[in-house]
């Protein structure tokens, strides 16, 4: 047997008061595609890291083509022929494509300081070849679809190729967690094409998604590998089962406990909701009802979602809640109307990171911690410790900075603070479980539908469409700024992703 | 923030109630409160002499402090020279600071950033009972006379000056055409009288038309685009250039220079800088007014320390010499040859000669 | 000056960014129409070169300081280091403190100077990490004393006939160090477009992680910046003193706000990634209209600043309105 | 978590850093001229330093939330001129007057910043200009005289017999901007605001508002900034503050408040002001040459950045 593309033999890494590598094993043949699997805190951004030479391991080796080496730095990593392409794309913005794809390596593009910028594109039209995408090199990064930016970087990558006679290691950490299904199917179309010249390393959370595109999975828990799995005829439940250590329920979007909507005066009523980019939109959403609305980049589901967060303007149309017409001038307006919101972009929109886990909970109803009109100290701590408990958040503390939690719990702490007041009649969530791993997407499932049993309405802009399918009572395809269709989701009578599929388009 | 915060109010508390007990008063306890004022006369190698300045980077200035150099080397001490970059706030803060040290035979001579600068420095002078000397900005209520330790406070007489050189302006364009004005910084009183003197010296010469003024605060480089503007703007009708000091002048001839119209312009300023001495005396410039600096630094020192050794008396100081408008002479081609090397003369500096220079009670 | 992370949630359209750089240039348009419509004297040819004649300095220190707000770093050192590099060039080249007469040797001299100041306060940041802001505005206040040493107390004048006439001379009813002032400009344009150093800075101001993560050593970059910065304004310490002949201390007094003021009028962001000496020469021209225009239309010397100010923010407020997003960064 | 353990004690060090740096100062002016550390200069320092403080203390809101205020200084001149235009007319009730218009001329750059949506570097750029001109010509370009400053005296007397009471006043100013930030919500607000605007507004924060008010205390404490230098100077003037601007941010950076908003406090910029004020004040004292002292004061300054900013809480450097 040949030796392997890449080796890692007992690897440990410690962090203050964590262990987040345990002795990790990992082989990589040539020419495989292979997936790592493990939930959050498995250690697998840390081992990612540690492969691109980010993170400098406290013991174990790391091999490539059976020679052990040191990588000191991505430039290191990248001698030796690994690349990686990052979970949050690390595009320059401002720069064109071309300039993105030889950043770090411009080599004859860029002779003495001088740019030669022919050189440069074809170099980086070179790259773009290889992988089949017919991107305008020169256009500016900023200008491209989230999707042709991927693109980019995957180009970026290969790059590698130039520096090593041997065929490249690819990492690609979560590049599907922001795709739409069509670009989900280019990017594994593409990976299947980079095996024949590449090794590729491919981390999802979608378990389907890492059983369709790789030959061999390994499965990390606790900072070790805990098992391999060839994927030929292997079913998500058995990865899940040793991701988490014990048989993973069946019932992952907790359907059995749906609330049954009762039919009665709907808390959130739209009627001909215009703006920028979407028109004309009217539904309603009952008490303890989930609306799911699916919809393709661009299908303006985001706008409607923030519109109804008073951060979007509107240029016509009615909201009326529970009844009441209200006006939503200003995010203000939504939070006293007692509208709550998780946007996507937790890093940026959702977090304030360097802000303690207690200021993040309380940030948007100020009011619960408030005795007149002042902080109440012990008030705060009680509230805000009560509710680590009641959504297990994993934190050393409620006065710890948000940003050093993992992502599930920085998650449930942005969900935390539209409960913390008790007042919360609509959850706006936008992507709710983007990049979190299974244990704390069903977490974060379990939360939704306690909250609609106690009557709260949830507005859901799902992950992805089995999300939306398991989640919502009722599912709105929106193309085009506008409602296509309505299809009704309830229990047992779910519709199947293809069928959604072909209204979206 | 906690942490911090409880010892702040407690101290915040207790200041507070100190308050309430002790109550309020003038000036801060400790220290020396001995008011000097002329009673015990120190011994002259006791004497603090501090000349305070704007800048050391302006060559008028500069001479300044050379001449209070001077003057200390004479009498065997050194001046301790202090500069506040044009800065109110900055000279307060130092003033003050000089004061808090010992002022039991302080000398100050100090050039007040503006009018608005001199109250301060003389209520703070006379509490600590330093010996001071202002020069060029007072308001004019403000009487050194009133107070037992300002000294006196030397000044040139701006509207004469204005006039004198306006005059000059006036004759070398023969009379008649248009001329253009720049103003030093709006809101100190040298710019505005000069200004003034100007406006007269225009009264009496009704052919000269004062096209436009500008401000171009007293700036070399400033002056140099405002007159670039203005010769734009008013093209041949510009005869010649009224500047309210040599600095601006000299900016106004570089931008004749560069629109080639050198010489063919009249300029004329106010301070006599060497610069400025050397360009009249080369025909360049018609005009300047002298103010000798080097003089200003040394006597204002010098009177400071005749009163603190008691070989002047303050009550003996006549009332016209409390507040005087020094000599000045108009600088031009004819005379400029003998202020091209301005020297200080030891003889000025003596006890009996700090008021020689007297041109007349401040008006 | 803060670096918003790279995956901005919300793309600008292009549409937005075209109309963010049309905004400045349909802004002079409009100013120097005003202008024109106002004074006869205003519109004259005379007074058009003169404005043009007038821009040199400030184009020069704006070209400078351009390249540092690309990065999202800010620059207020030009006032030092104008003084520093006037006051050394006056004493080098021939003038009446010394004998020296080094001509252009004296310029590069001064230059030099500049980069050398320029690149401490890149060290600084880099180094000790003091925030641009400080560690320039320090460097300003060290350029000044160093000036202030030079000085001792006699003005130096410029007897040098070559410096002198940079000034004088003329070419196309220009004079000399309008064109330097050209050449600056078109040297810079083409570093901001051709060479890694131009392209590494506008890249730092868009997503500086980023290139840290491609393996692309930042923190050279940013000390060349701050240099090449401090090499303009070393130039334009020499082009003042070539236009008053003599060495000032006061040489930059002012230049260092205005120039950030032309380069931001321009629509130079000063978060950075955004901009360009394109943007910031049409940004000095709009300065340099409104400071003339106003002298020649008559606004009182007391209102002059305030019409200036209320201007500059009429005419950022005119060119952002039209993209403003309900959920806007602005800081 | 051990790590949030381990951090305290050099987070506690970097915490208290202006504070080593004012001793450091004081210890090695004190070095130079022993005469210097005697209580009358002391306290001398205390009172120069007081409009600092305030002007210094109002404006780290503004960069708390992110923003910066160049119009402090020119707002504080413009106030000068103001109260002495008034105080013959108003008496006691100019003071209060001054510091309510001055608040209101920065609450409402404050809302030009916010709807506009311009930077607020250019709002108050050009706010320093206008508001230049504007005292420009109120006060015929000249200096206005108090001659009745009874109603303000009480700002240049000393506390105990000790404690000048505008430095009382500005302790008080600082105390108190600083207690309530700490029991009210504000604080979280403009955190989040400087930290992190839009996840602050996507979480109902009231950013325009709290922006507005930011700039309206800078402008209040501009005000009072004012007060204090009548009360010392006698008079107004159209230009007499306007040096203080760079020295107030140069206090607010030194105190180690970052300058890209979120991270620092009004009792950083208190200490940040006071080594300021040493150092435009005690190096020429002390007897060090003009030249030299700009030098020093550019490298002790930066040094003294170097030393203060909490590189924890500060990612990016720019």
């Amino acid at each position: 047997m040949s030796v392997p593309a890449l080796e890692v033999r007992g690897l440990v890494k410690h962090y203050p008061g964590v262990k987040a590598l345990d002795g990790v094993d990992l082989v990589v043949r040539r020419n495989e595609v292979l997936g790592l699997a493990g939930e959050n805190g498995a250690g697998k951004s840390t081992l990612l890291k540690a492969l691109v030479g980010l993170v400098a391991p406290d013991a174990g080796s790391i091999h490539v083509r059976g020679e052990p080496v040191r990588l000191r730095s991505v430039v290191d990593a990248a001698d030796h022929g690994i690349g990686m392409v990052f979970q949050e794309q690390s595009l320059v913005p401002n720069l064109t494509a071309a300039e993105n794809i030889v950043l770090g390596s411009e080599g004859p593009a860029v002779r003495r300081g001088v740019y030669r910028w022919e050189v440069m594109r074809r170099l980086a039209q070179e790259q773009l070849d290889k992988i089949g995408s017919r991107i305008d090199p020169l256009a500016r990064t900023d200008s491209l679809s989230f999707a042709d930016r991927q693109m980019v970087e995957i180009a970026k990558v290969l790059r590698i190729e130039e520096r090593t006679q041997h065929p490249p290691v690819v990492i690609l950490d979560e590049p599907t967690s922001v795709l739409e299904p069509k670009e989900i199917d280019t990017l594994f179309a593409q990976i299947r094409r980079l095996r024949e010249f590449a090794t590729v390393i491919f981390v999802s959370h979608r378990l389907d998604e890492v059983l369709d595109v790789c030959d061999r999975v390994t499965v990390l828990r606790g900072g070790r590998s805990v098992g391999e799995v060839a994927t030929a005829g292997a079913v998500p439940r058995e990865l899940h089962r040793m991701m988490i250590g014990s048989t993973g329920s069946d019932d992952h979007y907790h359907e059995n406990a749906a609330t049954t909507v009762v039919s009665e005066e709907p808390r959130l009523s739209v009627r001909g909701l215009s703006g920028a980019t979407f028109r004309d939109i009217s539904f309603d959403v009952a008490r303890g009802e989930i609306v799911a609305i699916v919809g393709v980049h661009g299908s303006g589901r985001e706008d409607v979602c923030r519109a109804l967060f008073g951060a979007e303007p509107t240029t016509a149309g009615e909201i009326r809640m529970d009844g009441r017409t209200i006006e939503l001038p200003s995010t203000r307006a939504a939070c006293a109307a007692g509208i709550g919101y998780v946007p996507a972009e937790r890093k940026i929109e959702g977090m304030v990171g360097p802000m303690s886990v207690a200021e993040n909970m309380t940030l948007a109803k100020q009011r619960a911690r408030l005795a007149g009109p002042f902080v109440a100290p012990r008030k705060q701590a009680t509230l805000v410790d009560s509710w680590i408990r009641r959504l297990s958040i994993r934190t050393p503390g409620r006065d710890t900075p948000i940003q050093r939690l993992s992502g599930g719990n920085q998650q449930k702490v942005i969900l935390a603070r539209w409960l913390v007041a008790g007042d919360v009649r609509l959850l706006l969530l936008d992507h709710p479980t983007r990049g979190l791993d299974i244990g704390a997407r069903s977490e974060v499932y379990r939360l939704m539908r306690e909250l609609a049993a106690t009557g709260v309405a949830t507005v859901l802009l799902g992950d992805s469409l089995e999300e939306a399918i398991g989640m919502a009572d009722r599912i709105l395809v929106m193309t085009d700024g506008r409602v296509a269709t309505e299809v009704a989701c309830p229990n047992g009578g779910k519709p199947s992703p293809l069928d959604l599929v072909k209204e979206m388009v | 923030m906690n942490i911090v915060l409880r010892p702040a109010a407690v101290i915040m508390s207790l200041s507070l109630a100190a308050a309430v007990l002790s109550g309020c008063s003038e000036q801060a306890a400790g220290g020396n409160d001995t008011a000097a004022g002329g009673e015990a006369a120190c011994e002259p190698s006791a004497v603090r002499l501090v000349g305070q300045v704007r800048n050391e980077s302006n060559p008028y200035e500069a001479s300044w402090l050379a001449g209070g150099d001077a003057f200390a080397k004479s009498v065997g001490l050194t001046q301790e020279r202090l500069t506040y970059d044009g800065d109110s706030t900055k000279q307060q803060e130092q003033i003050s600071q000089i004061l808090a040290g010992d002022t039991k035979c302080l000398v100050m001579n100090v050039l007040p950033n503006g009018d608005s600068d001199t109250a301060p420095i003389v209520k703070g002078a006379d509490q600590a009972g330093a010996y001071l000397v202002t020069q060029w900005n007072k308001p004019a209520d403000l009487k050194p006379a009133d107070y037992k330790t300002w000294l006196s406070h030397i000044t040139y007489n701006g509207v004469e000056s204005g006039q004198q050189i306006g005059d000059a302006l006036a004759t070398a364009i023969g009379g008649s055409g248009g001329i253009i004005a720049l103003q030093g910084v709006l809101d100190t009183a040298a710019a505005k009288d000069r200004f003034a003197g100007l406006q007269k010296s225009l009264e009496k010469n009704t052919g000269v038309k004062l096209l436009d003024q500008q401000a171009a605060n007293f700036s070399r480089a400033e002056a140099l685009t405002v007159t670039k503007t203005l010769l734009t703007k008013h093209g041949d009708k510009v005869k010649g250039i009224w500047a309210a000091n040599d600095d601006m002048a000299l900016g106004a001839l570089e931008a004749l220079q560069q629109a080639g119209l050198a010489g063919k312009v009249a300029v004329v300023g106010i301070d006599a800088v060497p610069d400025a001495v050397t360009a009249v005396k080369n025909g360049t410039m018609t005009a300047t007014v002298s103010s000798d600096g080097s003089w200003q630094g040394g006597v204002g020192l010098a009177i400071g320390f005749c009163a603190a050794t008691g070989k002047l008396k303050v009550e003996e100081i006549a009332k016209d010499n409390r507040a005087f408008f020094a000599e000045q002479f108009l600088i031009t081609k004819d005379n400029a040859g003998e202020f091209a090397a301005p020297k200080t003369n030891p003889a000025d500096f003596e006890c009996g000669n700090v008021f020689n220079r007297v041109a007349g009670p401040l008006t | 000056m803060t670096s918003e992370v790279v995956n901005a949630p919300r793309r600008q359209s292009r549409r937005g960014a075209s109309f963010r750089d049309a905004g400045p240039p349909v802004a002079l348009i409009v100013v120097f129409l005003v202008f024109a419509a106002l004074s006869p004297q205003f519109r004259s040819l005379d007074n058009v070169a003169n404005i043009v004649d007038a821009a040199a300095v400030l184009a020069v220190v704006t070209c400078g300081i351009t390249f540092v707000l690309m990065m999202g770093s800010i620059d207020l050192s030009a006032a030092g280091v104008m003084g520093a590099s006037a006051l050394t060039v006056s004493l080098l080249v021939a003038n009446n403190r010394n004998d020296n007469d080094f001509g252009l040797l004296g310029i590069a001299v001064a230059v030099l100077l500049g980069c050398a100041f320029g690149c401490l306060s890149g060290l600084a940041l880099v180094l000790l990490k003091v925030p641009s802001f400080m560690a320039t505005l320090g460097m300003s206040a060290v350029g000044l004393g160093v000036a202030t040493l030079m000085f001792a107390g006699v003005q130096p004048n410029i007897s040098d006939t070559m410096v002198k006439g940079l000034a004088i001379e003329r070419f196309l009813g220009l004079s000399y160090l309008t064109w330097i002032a050209a050449g600056c400009v078109l040297v810079g344009w083409l570093v901001q477009r051709y060479t890694r150093l131009g392209r590494y800075a506008f890249a730092i101001g868009g997503a500086e992680e980023v290139l840290a993560l491609s393996g692309v050593k930042v923190k050279p970059y940013k000390v060349a910046v701050f240099t090449l910065a401090g090499a303009f304004y070393g130039l334009a310490g020499v082009m003042v003193t070539s236009q008053l002949g003599a060495g000032l201390v006061q040489a930059g007094d002012g230049y260092d706000f205005s120039a950030i003021t032309a380069a931001v009028v321009g629509g130079t962001l000063l978060t950075g990634g955004r901009g360009g000496i394109g943007h910031s020469a049409v940004g000095v021209l709009l300065v340099m209209v409104l400071t003339n225009g106003l002298v020649q239309v008559g606004v009182s010397p007391y209102w002059q600043g305030g019409v200036e100010g209320l201007i500059v923010v009429a005419a950022v407020a005119a060119a952002v309105i039209p993209q403003r997003r309900r959920n806007q960064v602005v800081k | 978590m051990s790590t949030a353990v381990a951090m305290k004690p050099v987070h506690r060090l970097t915490g208290f850093m202006p504070l080593i740096a004012l001793v450091a100062l004081v210890a090695a002016l004190t070095v130079a001229d022993p005469d210097f550390l005697t209580q009358r200069s002391l306290i001398a320092v205390a009172r120069t330093a007081a409009p600092l403080i305030v002007l210094a203390a109002g404006a780290t809101l503004v960069v708390l939330c992110g923003g910066i205020d160049l119009s402090i200084a020119a707002l504080a001149s413009l106030s000068t001129v103001f109260l002495a235009l008034w105080l013959p007319e108003l008496g006691g009730l100019a003071t209060p007057a001054v510091i309510l218009v001055a608040a209101a001329i920065g609450a409402a750059q404050g809302a030009a910043h916010v709807l506009l949506r311009i930077p607020s570097f250019i709002v108050t750029l050009g706010g320093m200009a206008i508001l230049s001109a504007v005292a420009l010509v109120i006060s015929g370009a000249g200096t206005v005289r108090v001659v009745d400053d009874s109603t303000i005296h009480w700002l240049d007397l000393y506390l105990a017999g000790y404690v000048p009471m505008s430095a009382a006043m500005a302790v008080l100013v600082v105390a108190l901007i600083a207690v309530v930030l700490t029991v009210t919500p504000l604080r979280s607000w403009i955190a989040a605001t400087g930290y992190s605007e839009s996840a602050a507004r996507l979480a109902g924060t009231p950013v325009d508002l709290v922006k507005i008010g930011a700039f309206c205390v800078s402008g209040g404490c501009a005000g009072l900034a004012a007060v204090m230098l009548v009360s010392r100077q006698f008079s107004g003037g159209p230009t007499m503050a306007d040096n203080l601007l760079l020295p107030a941010v140069a206090a607010i950076v030194v105190g180690g408040t970052a300058i890209t908003g979120g991270h620092g406090s009004v009792w950083r910029s208190f200490a940040g002001a006071l080594v300021v004020t040493l150092l435009r004040v005690g190096l020429p004292i002390v007897g060090v040459p003009s030249a030299y002292e700009q030098i020093l004061y550019g490298a002790i300054i930066v040094v003294a950045v170097a030393l203060t900013l909490d590189r924890a809480k500060v990612s990016t450097v720019k």
